[in-house]
């Protein structure tokens, strides 16, 4: 059954909520100001409910089965962090009351920062960014703070072929141009190349670490010697911190500035497409270029510092994306530090059982020990006509969430992994063995997989249509 | 640990099909001067139950409660929210999915963020919303760099001064390393934005107005507009109380190029301020300018409406440097709840509560008028609104936090010159009863 | 996809949810006490999630979509109600602790009780039965009690064909052979029928009315008079209160005993099958006889009535269904007088226009105004060879709960739809289509009505092997 | 009003369909003289927000708060439930569905509920469970008539003393108005039942013992059932907690042939004592016998695995008068959660958490031994226990209180012998603190 849009719905004159009736004489503006309301559909509650409540029937989540979305790290997220936000008091708290009538709610910003830093082994941290992208320029504007510090504006950054995609955008809103370095035949930074690019004009280098390709970039520290030689700053996205969380200290590995993605880590709920929250974590130097105000404790009372002229200023309306950031305190404090270590280590088993398991039925482009995602291609089905594509939309048809596809841009046809920690043997066994079975099918009836999905909400959509005729607006 | 299912018979499986011999050697390629000491300081774990007992701890340090009523806006609203939209909302098919990159099995996603495009253009009178950005700060900033995208030649931007002051510093710190300057336009002794020395500062590529503003006042936006328009500029219009728009005329028909706001008065809790909805829309003809997510209508195979992320040549995965906006992840389930607030209101709800909480601020504005405060500004206002005290009110706000009101926010931090002076805010959470017993400790 | 049965999942050792540290000494039973613990899988948090979720998308609500199953009140279940029954201090409240402690709980049901007793018109009210059928077996421990306390045990109960089918197992269970009444030819309680079997060793007759034919019994006055003119009680099954809230006085009718499922007028979700709950509303003369405790208001203090020798007794454990009250007081309170009166109004003006929408092409067997369900027959389909049944499963495919089928006994072939209130004008009209589609179809390819349920999660299923061969344990 | 969807405009359609002139009309066929006369009397229509303080006003006027430490059970424990149970348990399509009559849309219910069924049979050592029963008491009662039907010659059924209190009147209640005879067996010194005289009573029918019993004895079973078969009657058992089967021997084993009880216990809130869960198993032999519903695995058209409600034959809307029972709603939600509970715990997780109980008891008794209290029975007991107290134990359970503990339940009222003892609960809820905080007050 089709559920309409909203406006196909409704009568005029149903209400879906209450409205208290006024206690007071009720007031218009003045004719010049007053408008008409927007044309909206009036709905009953229950029109409100069935309507979301199918739509939700056509959305898959990790609630409903594997996501194994590389680079997205959409592991379980867990039911209690909902509570948690939601706690009344929390949920309920204005952001701009004096420090001494919120304590409860600084205080869990105070404590989120402090365990972000001990995690990453980084020395200050701000909670402000809304999501890894709005982290990564928090963190080109420190770079752009600190240079201007040192009297110089540098226009370049460096960014290896193997980062995330909103490095480049995030890095141009400073205007620092992108400067692409080649990763070598292993998937790596080379140290090289990297000496070869780097000089004075550039402001420093964007790595992601472990890699896009899901590989630890070992040559890291040597990168890092390099670009402090030459006054520069290196940035740490730390999209992919699910793999080392108590195995690797970003600080020893030369990093300056990185974000951690809540959403992803620290396991906070995407909801389609948000809210995530970036915090970015900074070395001792750069602590005084954090956002303000940042959350200090004198004694035991908690209190926003907002004096801080070196600051680049605020990124956010207010404190971040808070309800966030309480989930992921709820995560941290439910893990604990063993927990935490053994997550990563359970996500990068699990990636690597995967990539050993699947390697002979689909193209490893880089053969090598992997974190917590890898990364194969289609290469070996080119001659059969199929594509990552339609791998990846016959896997619809099975009950699962595809992997990424055609990221990162360095393999052609690429289809990325990430199982994360939270899935167990015998749920990767039945993926594993639904891939080998769909490669099957693509040998010996490739229509099954073009034709896919059928068992979907809908079959495959032209997004080419949407893009040159958009109906944007209902 | 129960998010982690492996046993330790599974693990030994599977290091044999790795390859490895323990957990730790899974990362021998991570060189040893990269490597953490020791373990990470944390407290030690908590079960779910020692959880709840730590949250309510911090609950109890909260010396604002849910009792109280607080009349502060500022940008964040108190407004009822239905049970309804917060059980929709938790619905794990829309809460633990990702950005709908695989369109198939993500269409309520896809349909919920279309509906929340469009009943968002509707409200905003504009022709094309996208699926958010952040929130309101984020929101004007990314308007502004629209405008300065589409205005290329032109490197000023001009602000009003009654914009939300946490927005206008975070339009200064996103364009603080680039090469555009910022003017920051006056208010005048009505708490409208004084566009009269608008020709003096040069050729402005945009020019940003809130309305109301933060100070409560609602601007004379059609004015404003052939004002701005008159120069050349980018029309944009913010918002952080988009209810307003129930009752009055809405940007669109003020003749706004790009409207912004922040959306978190409609069907989202305060929760400090975050998660909020950076709502965003304009005229048609600068969509290919928009920064960040948009959904579209389209066809399935079988000819069956669809919907699926469009335009995607504008963002950041495709364009990388040259892409609009560096946004990825943005507010979705926010956006979804939003469209959920709006689809219950309704037109007709929409309107009686924007009434509502129109009527509340004037009734308490009257009330204290005749308890001998001042209401700094005669223009009118939505449900916020300035207040200047006869007498020292520290003393009375103090007595009022006891008995449970938040009575008011100090302004002067952000205007100086408006130190003595208070914004209270008014939504339909508030009663009469409530008013009554501000304006009859006012009155002592 | 399909979803394993739970023990086909998990492994040992994993767990799904938090047990707390021993932090006093632990201890074992002696030996021969001593047992090994149950055979259950373990799983961890995400298996038991994702398990129920998929679970859940095999199952369909009102929420999901119109459930117009007769006689059951599908009507939709505000979410506010969830919440308020979920309040923390009620959902923790110990139902053993002294009425001091407990004074809220206590006077939800003082409450609860007065606004019962306002809405049937009745005197007194208890809230212990847990649902419709032991508010049955409560009311007919009622007559046998009255009876004994004139001295007299009675053996036989009066019983309409048109009565809901728990009744006569309730009167069984006190005793009471029950005599059935055949309803006349316009489908109500013929006065002359009852008057000839009505007799002094009968303890009366329970009525259901509106009864099952989804009509108001017209002559329930006359009737009442002959059954107390012998001695007898009447009895009212409530079932159907959902028709003539505001409308009709149940005592003024001379009912003397009555339930009321508050899962179905009073908007508590079924579940699934349950919990229910079934208060009892009774007139002055009978209060005396209600189950203890019983809750009392003095001045502003309410407590619970130990003392009455003349109770029958406990019916529950504590208070009943307690959760379920609160839900019920929610709804009452949301919509007050005018509303339920509305509500009964629009219930019925729902099932008028389904059934003038429809007798042109279903068989109506009682053309006459009904209240809030109507009942046809698959009378004119004979010829097609296609049964109610097939209607029934065909609605499954397009997207519809079928109503009831083969209800009541008396209509061969019945489909009972009821529609309830909270269905609008469109959803019902789209139903009222998809029916007449459906006969349509059968006209012209009964086939599809045969193979039907294809849209469903199973086609269908073998029910005479469930019960020839059963398999109740896994 | 929201949850009422007609607009004046369809209303007038449809009556006009209906071939009414009004609604009131829609209501003709209905005698004058069984009209109610006015408007029902109710307190005014409330919003969801009144509701809402309205709800918080008897929160407040509860004592006994959520941060009490209750340590009493007697038939209601707290134990805690994770938080994902409760999100999943709220889903709609679970909440807001019927009876699975027409099982093809209703296999989530269905196969919960079989596996519900499988786990009780599981934990208790039994054959077949059923879908559940309303509640302990009536468990018991069902029970009880199940055991009349089967030695249908017999008219008279024992009942232990050591039987939850309320379940025994609830027994007493549904027997009252047959012929059958109820004879209560008493308990001895050591809180066990005492079965000496069993011979004495004639030929029962059956015979129930709980176990644990109302003062937290464990008794011994497999005694008990080789003395009641040997009399030929049908061997019971109940319970009130069934947890305590993750460490002592399951009734099963013990040779029982219908075991009920309440099983609020897994995972269900105390809800002022409802809605708890009948729990209902017998042996395979008793199968037809048994009351309430049962699903059964069959499979579809297709050959694939299913599930249904059957045996119905056994039922009231088939069999009418000559069903095994009345019942049709059981507690279908609450068994779903009970299950949920069970998958939650594991084999290794409900063994774990029953030793933590059986432990803090344990712990509890030593040290109120050693502070001078009298442990009553000597029997071991599982989670409750009976204390006598040296001194009048009034003042210091009132200061408890006001400490936040709740310490114990006089059980006076139910055994009159026993009128100065108390009975106390303990478990994982309860922490060392708790138990050491109730101590040291004794101590004083």
């Amino acid at each position: 059954m089709n559920e309409p849009l909203l406006w196909e719905k409704g009568k005029k004159g149903r209400k879906g909520m209450s409205i208290p009736a006024a206690d007071v004489p009720l007031a218009t503006p003045e004719a010049a100001l007053a408008g008409a309301g927007p044309d909206f559909p009036d709905l009953s509650e229950i029109d409100v409910i069935r309507h979301y409540t199918r739509l939700s029937q056509w959305n898959f989540g990790v609630d409903t089965g594997l996501y194994p979305l590389g680079s997205c790290t959409m592991k379980y997220n867990p039911k209690t962090n909902e509570k948690q936000a939601a706690t009344p008091a929390i949920a309920a708290a204005h952001p701009m009351l004096d420090d001494e009538y919120v304590q409860g709610t600084l205080r869990i910003m105070y404590e989120l920062q402090q365990y972000l830093i001990n995690i990453t082994g980084m020395a200050a941290a701000t909670l402000q960014p809304s999501a890894g992208a709005q982290g990564e320029l928090t963190g080109m504007l420190i770079f752009d703070a600190y240079h201007k510090s040192k009297g110089s504006k540098r226009n370049k950054i460096l960014i290896p072929d193997t980062a995330h995609g909103t490095n480049p955008a995030s890095a141009a809103l400073c205007g620092y141009k992108p400067v692409p370095v080649a990763s070598n035949a292993e998937g790596m930074l080379d140290v090289e190349t990297v000496k070869a690019l780097m000089d004075e004009e550039t402001a420093g280098i964007m790595v992601t670490n472990p890699n896009t390709l899901g590989l630890f970039e070992e040559n890291i520290r040597a990168v890092a010697e390099i670009v402090h030689a030459k006054g520069g700053l290196v940035y740490g996205d730390g999209a992919n911190m699910n793999a080392i969380m108590g195995i690797v200290d970003l600080s020893k590995c030369g990093v300056d500035v990185m974000h951690l993605n809540l959403h992803k880590t620290f396991s906070t709920p995407h909801g389609g497409g948000g809210p995530g929250a970036g915090p970015v974590c900074v070395v001792e130097k750069l602590a005084r270029f954090l956002p303000i105000p940042h959350v200090k404790k004198d004694g035991d009372t908690y209190r926003l510092d907002w004096d801080n002229p070196d600051s680049i200023g605020r990124v956010h309306g207010y404190h971040g994306n808070y309800g966030v950031l309480v989930k992921a305190y709820s995560y941290i404090l439910s893990m604990g530090a063993a927990n935490l270590k053994k997550a990563s280590q359970l996500a990068v088993l699990n990636a690597n059982y995967i990539k050993e398991r699947l390697k002979g039925a689909l193209h490893l482009p880089y053969d090598r020990p992997c974190m917590h995602e890898c990364v194969f291609s289609d290469e070996k089905q080119h001659e059969l006509k199929v594509a990552t594509l339609d791998i990846a939309k016959r896997l619809i048809d099975y009950g699962y969430h595809p992997p990424t596809v055609y990221f990162p841009l360095v393999v052609h046809g690429a289809i990325m992994i990430e199982p994360t920690e939270t899935e167990c043997k015998e749920d990767i066994d039945q993926f594993i063995d639904t891939i080998l079975l769909i490669l099957q099918e693509a040998k010996e009836n490739p229509q099954l997989l073009y034709d896919a999905p059928v068992m979907a909400k809908r079959k495959r959509l032209d997004e080419t249509l949407a893009a040159r005729k958009p109906c944007l607006c209902g | 640990m129960r998010y982690l299912p492996h046993t330790e018979e599974e693990i030994a499986e599977m290091l044999a099909t790795v390859g490895s011999d323990s957990l730790e050697g899974l990362f021998d390629t991570i060189p040893a001067d990269c490597r953490m000491t020791g373990e990470i300081e944390l407290p030690p774990a908590m079960t779910e139950w020692q959880l709840d007992d730590h949250m309510a701890g911090i609950s109890a340090q909260m010396k604002v409660t849910t009792c109280h009523k607080v009349m502060v806006g500022a940008g964040i609203y108190h407004h009822f929210v239905p049970e309804s939209i917060r059980t929709l909302a938790s619905r794990s098919e829309f809460l633990t999915a990702y950005t709908p990159y695989q369109p198939e099995m993500a269409q309520g996603t896809l349909q919920g963020i279309f509906e929340y495009q469009t009943l968002t253009a509707r409200l905003l009178g504009m022709d094309v919303a996208n699926a958010s950005i952040y929130d309101g700060g984020a929101a004007l900033a990314e308007a502004l760099l629209m405008g300065l995208r589409i205005n290329k030649k032109r490197k000023k931007i001009g602000v009003s001064k009654g914009i939300h002051p946490h927005h206008r510093q975070v339009v200064r710190t996103y364009l603080q390393a680039t090469e555009f300057e910022i003017v920051e336009l006056p208010i005048g002794a009505d708490g409208r934005t004084d566009l009269g020395e608008l020709a003096d500062h040069g050729e402005l590529a945009a020019v940003a107005i809130q309305s109301p503003n933060f100070l409560g006042v609602i601007e004379d936006l059609t004015q404003a507009g052939v004002a701005i328009h008159e120069t050349g500029a980018i029309f944009i219009t913010s918002f952080t109380e988009p209810l307003a728009y129930g009752l009055v005329k809405n940007p669109g028909e003020c003749g706004a190029d790009i409207v912004c706001g922040e959306g978190q008065s409609l069907g989202l809790s305060r929760s400090f301020g975050g998660p909020g909805l950076g709502m965003f829309a304009c005229k048609d003809a600068f969509t290919r300018n928009m920064p960040g997510r948009l959904v579209g209508e389209t066809v399935d195979r079988d000819g069956r409406r669809g919907f699926v992320l469009t335009l995607s040549t504008r963002e950041q995965h495709i364009r990388r440097e040259k892409a609009t906006s560096n946004i990825c992840s943005n507010q979705g389930i926010c956006a979804m709840m939003a469209g959920m607030y709006m689809a219950s209101l309704g037109g007709t709800g929409l309107r009686e509560l924007a009434q509502l909480n129109f009527s509340k601020a004037e009734y308490m504005k009257a009330e204290l008028k005749k308890a001998g405060a001042e209401i700094v500004f005669d223009s009118p206002t939505f449900n916020e609104f300035l207040v200047r005290f006869p007498k020292d009110f520290e003393t009375t706000r103090k007595k009022l936090f006891d008995e449970g009101i938040v009575a008011g926010l100090k302004v002067g931090k952000y205007y100086p010159q408006l130190k003595d002076c208070y914004l209270f805010c008014t939504t339909e959470t508030v009663t009469k009863a409530d008013i009554d017993k501000v304006v009859q400790e006012v009155s002592r």
